[in-house]
């Protein structure tokens, strides 16, 4: 009994880190058109901002428990800006309008120097800046001991999922979004500024994957390679829930989170692909994703 | 069956890189040995990208190629190489079969992500196989040809010798399939489905029909790197993997058949020296090259070449 | 009865809006007919369905007597009926001559050949034939998106034309064309599908064109035939006046 | 007909340029492989993970235990037996190349390392998969091999009759065996036994070879739970739910790297390993980054006697004091290993027959190592199985404590175990051993 419970709490705390993981993918993808594989490099960008940024805090000197945490946003929303402008104003919108496919080559390409200059920026060696997730603390949950720090992971990713969902459905901007996700051409002979729009989404969508980073960070060792290994990751998760949906990203977290969950307590042999069988099942049965339109064509 | 003078100068150059290998010394030999490995491998993604497909799972049957090899020789004790090389072929050919039927209802980045999905389940089975030595994955036995077995020392030889020959006698097929009806019918699919459904074709028959191909291709590819390699691990099914497959593609372009080929060599001697040369940073050094093909020569190295052949033709022309 | 198209209370529905409601039309061979009709009367809803692209609510389609009801455009392609399309259809990265060729190719075998060239003299000499009779040889060699709209729009009925189809359905043959090449471009059609005595049914939304090439007309209106015969009887049925002649220039006033 | 050609591009011409660049490659390399001659000098192949998640817990010590070792012996720091310059009086050069890539580009860089760059000696290799790549081609192509940490039990018995390659680390199935053994001292009264392994052949092996133990040294022990997350997976939430809700009073873990890190931190800041005492075959790679995060009494074994569990002598204390003053930081096991590695193979090629200052060939050092016993940072090692050429040493475990006030971390109750007590035989695989009940085995 104590571990079906186990796996709700799993599940739920593993999911909100893959939404948190994919939103930002899902985001960039719905309005652009792009499959960022960059994404993974954002989220590593976001982990090592945050860690040596608080590391270096805690080392040196004891302050407040709470600046940490300022400090790990900060450094997420700074890289994010950063490294965001700099990708879609230096290189991106110089692709648009290209084949999706070829699209992603290019963030392939990006993924791989990334991955490098991440290397010279922080070396090979790893960081452990653990304070945040220490000092938080556990609670016991049906007689399971929890992290508070995944507690809060799980509240901060419904706030965000919840607010990326008011802004597109019920801000103008949103309905702008949307506009442009439907059409880009009508967008533009609406009036709408795509070019604008792109810059702002890419940002967005950046930012909330180096967030992402910056909110895992704490609770592991921050070494070369995490990026690579989360993208296909959050790949499964966005085209499981139907691409560029928010409500699918969100579905597809809970649907692979829960799998896995269960299968870590029921099944440990099939953990490894769970997800992968999950996600070809989901296109088996519905091409587009659960949330994914199909757009008829015209003739 | 006459050879149009294209195919004649691919044989031509199996020809010279073959004889080439005799003087060539042996860690240039094997580096030629597993570029060509890779470069059929690639084929199979090319056939696909001319499709309009874009396949992040080649890697599936790499690896399928490989394990098929690694396998019957480790517990079938079969060590005839046509024999390895075939069994490879028909396992992935068989599984190709099975696959297609769904892989050829998506398209554009639907197929990316289900062929990616494909080969990472391969990946976590092989992963989950303590039997096959899991991650470390296994030795492949000493091959042989007909009874005859290389001495040591001359197998990396001989095997280029052969992979060579299979190399151009396949760039010679690829290249009538190519300027088939069957291949102009493929990008006929890539530039216009509908108006093929309505030539009273099936879209996707052809492009089963050609998926299969190319999967039976690919396997030979991971055969002969098992061969070359003398080992096989669950790496060869790793997303990254078929990511270079796509990478050497570009890299080469779809315009010819020569293309890959090339374009795998001039991979695996960049990769080599700038491994040596920056260790800490040929990763990016892969990205920037990547970035620069893709902005500077949509269509691949191969295009320089045209481009310079063109160019002889007017010159040419003019005299 | 020999009709080689017929089609028997025929009904479309797209949710709430019905894009046809009880179509009986019947055609028999060598008539040419032409279908007037304003936007969204369900003119090319016609087309699709009778091509096999939609699937129709309700209703029987047959042609040469066998029903096609959930047959694929391939079967119903392969059975003798092609078609052009409002917008040209084409292989926009090949050249002219490969996309008539594949088009050869595809109308010669559902399974086409792996290893024997697209390219031989037979196709060549064929394509180049057509080409000759759209008198669009000139263009041959260059790659579709080098190529005007006008000439677009021919190639694409050509590729239709290949197969040497029994029926041929042209979906605004004229459409994105500018109005002096109109009478031209129809001109070189129909002379072209004459000499293949092929059963013509085209779409048209001037009226003058229609006028000049057909031996019965098909008015529809917000997916029903209106009126069904000789074009002059037609032309003057007061409600086709009413709603689709009047309509038509109220359209066209919408589209300037 | 003819006059489609015209619509053909390009082929006909393209082809002869194809023919130039791949001739033009051919030569290009051909050049190159003429500039690395021999040069005198004893060149050795140094191969460790510089990129990847293996190369901060393991790449980054091993390369910088190696320059020191290298330094100090062209220089000829070393204290005895090691006091001659380089090697056998000729200065040492090292090419050092990136373990990444998989298998099959190790096959091809090992050689491009011996064939084209000439080196006369390969030195490295942590991924087991690598090392039972490159044993074949060693063997084939005759190049003096020294493997120096890569634990897999199927290096000899795939590589049979093993001529130029040799192990300087041990076998992964010691430290499992050894861990066993330790427990059966620390603590007898543990029943309820849970492991979480990376989800790789070094994980699977660790565990089988572990719980056999454990069945034959402790028969009361029952294992509970077994977790298997993927590799570099970094949260294992779900897992020490898993294993929590098992309530083991022993959980076993062959985790490295940043993963071990990852898992200490969120297990301890869970509770688990407070109901549960942890034992990690790997644990000394971290001793210095635990702080306050990892609880006092966990087990933390180094794979044999090196990092922390390095005897006192005087090799030990100059490497360490050379290693700390050029890197600011104790070496940890992995860097103990190499150098042990280069210290063997310094032993070989001065045990060779071959006048001073050159460079002796292959199989005269292969035959000087063979079954030999030398001194090394880590004691005395024997190279005493696989035919001599697989080491044999003890291996020591000891539970983590950290010192508030002086904020370090240390090893304490430490128990080494001698070889021949937790090695097996040549002849027997480990999995037959253990499961045979140790036959032979001499235990302090």
């Amino acid at each position: 009994m104590l571990s079906v419970y186990a796996v709700l709490i799993d599940g739920a705390i593993y999911a909100s880190w893959l939404f948190l993981v994919a939103a930002g993918l899902t985001v960039i993808y719905g309005v652009m058109r792009i499959l960022n594989m960059a994404h993974g490099s954002f989220y590593a960008i976001g982990a090592y901002a945050a860690a040596s940024l608080v590391g270096w805090y805690f080392n040196n000197g004891v302050g407040p428990v709470w600046v940490g945490y300022l400090m790990m946003l900060g450094s997420a929303l700074a890289a994010g800006l950063a490294v965001g402008l700099l990708i879609e104003r230096g290189l991106l919108r110089f692709m648009y309008g290209r084949d999706e496919v070829l699209m992603v080559i290019i963030t392939y390409a990006l993924l791989l120097i990334l991955e490098d200059a991440m290397k010279m920026v922080w070396g090979v060696n790893p960081y452990f800046a653990y304070q945040p997730y220490a000092a938080m603390g556990r609670s016991v949950l049906a007689g399971l001991k929890v992290s508070n720090y995944d507690l809060m992971l799980v509240g901060v990713s419904l706030v965000i999922g919840f607010a990326l969902w008011l802004w597109l459905e019920r801000t103008h901007q949103g309905k702008v979004l949307r506009a442009v996700i439907h059409d880009r051409e009508v967008a533009q002979a609406m009036g709408v500024n795509v070019r604008r729009v792109f810059t702002l989404v890419f940002v967005l969508g950046t930012v909330l994957g180096t967030l992402a980073g910056a909110l895992t960070a704490p609770a592991i060792s921050v070494a070369p390679g995490i990026g690579v290994e989360i993208i296909v990751l959050a790949f499964a998760v966005v085209v499981i829930g139907g691409m560029g949906s928010i409500e699918g990203a969100a579905l597809g977290a809970l649907l692979v989170g829960l799998s896995r969950a269960a299968a870590v307590h029921y099944a440990p042999q099939f953990e490894l692909f769970v997800i992968y069988g999950v996600m070809a099942l989901v296109l088996a049965v519905r091409p587009q994703g659960l949330f994914g339109r199909v757009l008829a064509r015209k003739i | 069956m006459c050879l149009d003078k294209t195919e004649l100068m691919m044989l031509g150059v199996g020809v010279v890189l073959a004889t080439s290998g005799l003087v060539a010394p042996q860690w240039l030999v094997f580096l030629l040995t597993m570029a060509l490995a890779k470069s059929l491998v690639v084929q199979g993604v090319v056939m696909q990208m001319r499709a309009g497909l874009v396949t992040f799972g080649q890697g599936l049957y790499f690896c399928i190629g490989g394990y098929a090899v690694g396998m019957s020789g480790h517990f079938l004790t079969i060590s005839d190489l046509p024999t390895l090389l075939l069994i490879g072929v028909a396992s992935a050919v068989a599984l190709a079969m099975i696959l297609g039927l769904l892989m050829t209802r998506y398209r554009e980045i639907f197929f990316a992500m289900l062929s990616l999905a494909f080969s990472m389940i391969l990946y976590g089975m092989l992963v989950k196989s303590p039997g096959l030595g899991s991650t470390d994955g296994f030795n492949v036995i000493a091959w042989t040809l007909f009874g005859w077995s290389p001495a040591t020392g001359q197998a990396p030889l001989a095997l280029f010798v052969i992979i060579i020959a299979v190399s151009a006698v396949l760039a010679v097929l690829l290249h009538r399939y190519g300027h088939s009806s069957a291949g102009a019918m493929c990008e006929a699919i890539r530039e216009n489905e509908v108006r093929v459904e309505y030539l009273g074709q099936s879209p996707r028959w052809v492009l089963y029909m050609n998926y299969v191909a190319a999967a039976g291709v690919s396997a030979l590819g991971g055969g002969f790197m098992a061969l070359a390699a003398g080992h096989i691990d669950p790496e060869m099914a790793y997303w990254i993997t078929s990511g270079e497959f796509v990478f050497i593609a570009l890299l080469g372009g779809t315009s010819h058949v020569a293309a890959p080929i090339l374009a795998a060599i001039l991979f695996a001697v960049v990769r080599t020296y700038a491994i040596e040369l920056v260790p800490h940073s040929w990763q990016m050094i892969l990205g920037i090259t990547l970035l620069a093909i893709i902005v500077f020569l949509p269509k691949g190295l191969w295009s320089l070449l045209s481009g310079q052949a063109r160019r002889a033709k007017a010159v040419e022309a003019k005299a | 009865m020999n009709y080689i198209l017929e089609t028997r209370a025929l009904y479309k529905e797209f949710g709430a809006v019905s894009a046809a409601k009880d179509v009986n039309v019947s055609i028999s061979k060598g008539e040419v007919v032409g279908v007037i009709g304003s936007n969204g009367a369900g003119k090319t809803t016609f087309i699709n369905m009778v091509t096999g692209y939609l699937k129709p609510s309700r209703g029987e389609i047959l042609f040469n007597g066998q029903s096609i009801i959930g047959r694929t455009p391939r079967a119903i392609t392969r059975a003798g009926m092609a078609r052009s399309f409002q917008v040209a259809q084409l292989f926009p990265e090949l050249t002219v001559l490969d996309n008539l060729l594949i088009a050869l190719a595809g109308a010669e075998s559902p399974f086409p050949s792996l290893l024997r060239p697209l390219r031989n003299e037979g196709r060549i000499a064929r394509a180049d034939t057509i080409l000759g009779e759209f008198s669009i040889l000139s263009w041959r060699d260059s790659k579709v998106t080098a190529v005007p709209q006008g000439v677009r729009k021919l190639i694409d009925i050509a590729m239709a034309l290949i197969g040497d189809p029994q029926m041929l359905l042209l979906d605004e043959p004229t459409s994105g064309v500018s109005a002096e090449e109109k009478t031209q471009l129809m001109d070189t059609v129909m002379q072209v599908v004459s000499r293949h005595q092929v059963t013509v049914l085209f779409v048209e939304h001037d009226m003058d064109v229609v006028r000049r090439y057909v031996s019965r007309i098909l008015a529809f209106y917000s997916g029903e035939v209106l009126a069904d015969g000789p074009p002059q009887s037609v032309l003057d049925n007061a409600r086709v006046q009413e709603l689709v002649t009047g309509g038509q220039r109220a359209h066209k006033g919408a589209k300037a | 007909m003819n006059n489609y050609k015209k619509s053909v591009p390009f082929y006909r011409k393209a082809l002869p340029l194809t023919l130039a660049i791949a001739t033009a490659g051919v030569s290009i390399a051909f050049s190159a492989a003429a500039v690395a001659a021999e040069n005198g000098k004893f060149r050795i192949g140094l191969v460790t993970f510089l990129s990847g998640p293996a190369a901060g817990p393991f790449g980054e010590p091993s390369a910088n235990a190696a320059k020191v070792l290298v330094d100090g012996l062209n220089q000829g720091k070393l204290p005895a037996p090691y006091d001659k310059l380089g090697i056998n009086g000729a200065e040492i050069e090292m090419v050092i190349i990136d373990e990444a890539g998989g298998a099959a580009k190790q096959v091809e860089e090992f050689r491009n390392l011996v064939q084209r760059q000439k080196v006369d000696a390969v030195v490295g290799y942590i991924s087991s998969g690598d090392c039972l790549a490159v044993a074949p081609v060693a063997e084939e192509l005759g190049a003096m091999t020294v493997l120096y940490d890569c634990g897999t039990s199927q290096l000899f018995s795939e590589d049979k009759t093993p001529q130029y390659v040799f192990r300087t680390g041990l076998d992964a199935s010691v430290d499992n065996i050894g861990a066993a053994r330790y427990l059966a001292k620390t603590h007898p009264n543990a029943v309820r036994v849970g492991g979480i392994q990376q989800n790789y052949a070094f994980g699977q092996d660790s565990w089988s070879d572990f719980t056999l133990s454990m069945a034959q040294i402790m028969p009361k022990s029952e294992v509970v739970e077994s977790q298997m997350p993927k590799v570099f997976q970094g949260q294992y939430g779900a897992e020490i739910s898993a294993l929590s809700v098992k309530r083991p009073d022993i959980i076993h873990s062959s985790f490295w790297g940043g993963d071990m890190e990852a898992l200490v931190l969120q297990a301890n800041s869970r509770g688990l390993f407070e109901e549960a005492t942890a034992v990690l075959t790997c644990g000394e790679s971290a001793l210095v980054r635990y702080k306050d995060q990892a609880p006092n009494g966990m087990i933390i074994g180094g794979r044999g006697p090196f990092g922390a569990f390095a005897p006192q002598n005087p090799l030990n204390s100059w490497f360490t004091q050379a290693y700390q003053s050029a890197y600011k930081a104790a070496p940890t096991y992995p860097a103990t290993k190499m150098a042990q590695a280069i210290l063997g193979l310094k032993f070989a090629a001065e045990n060779a027959k071959a006048e001073a200052g050159k460079v002796p060939p292959a199989l005269e050092m292969a035959k000087a190592l063979k079954g030999a016993t030398f001194e090394s940072v880590s004691g005395t090692v024997q190279m005493a199985r696989a035919g001599g050429h697989q080491a044999m040493q003890g291996i020591a475990y000891g539970e983590y404590y950290f010192d508030k006030t002086s904020q370090k971390g240390s090893v304490q109750n430490v128990i080494a175990f001698a070889g021949e007590c937790v090695t097996p035989p040549d002849g027997t695989s480990a999995h037959d051993w253990i499961k045979a009940g140790f036959p032979g085995a001499q235990c302090n």
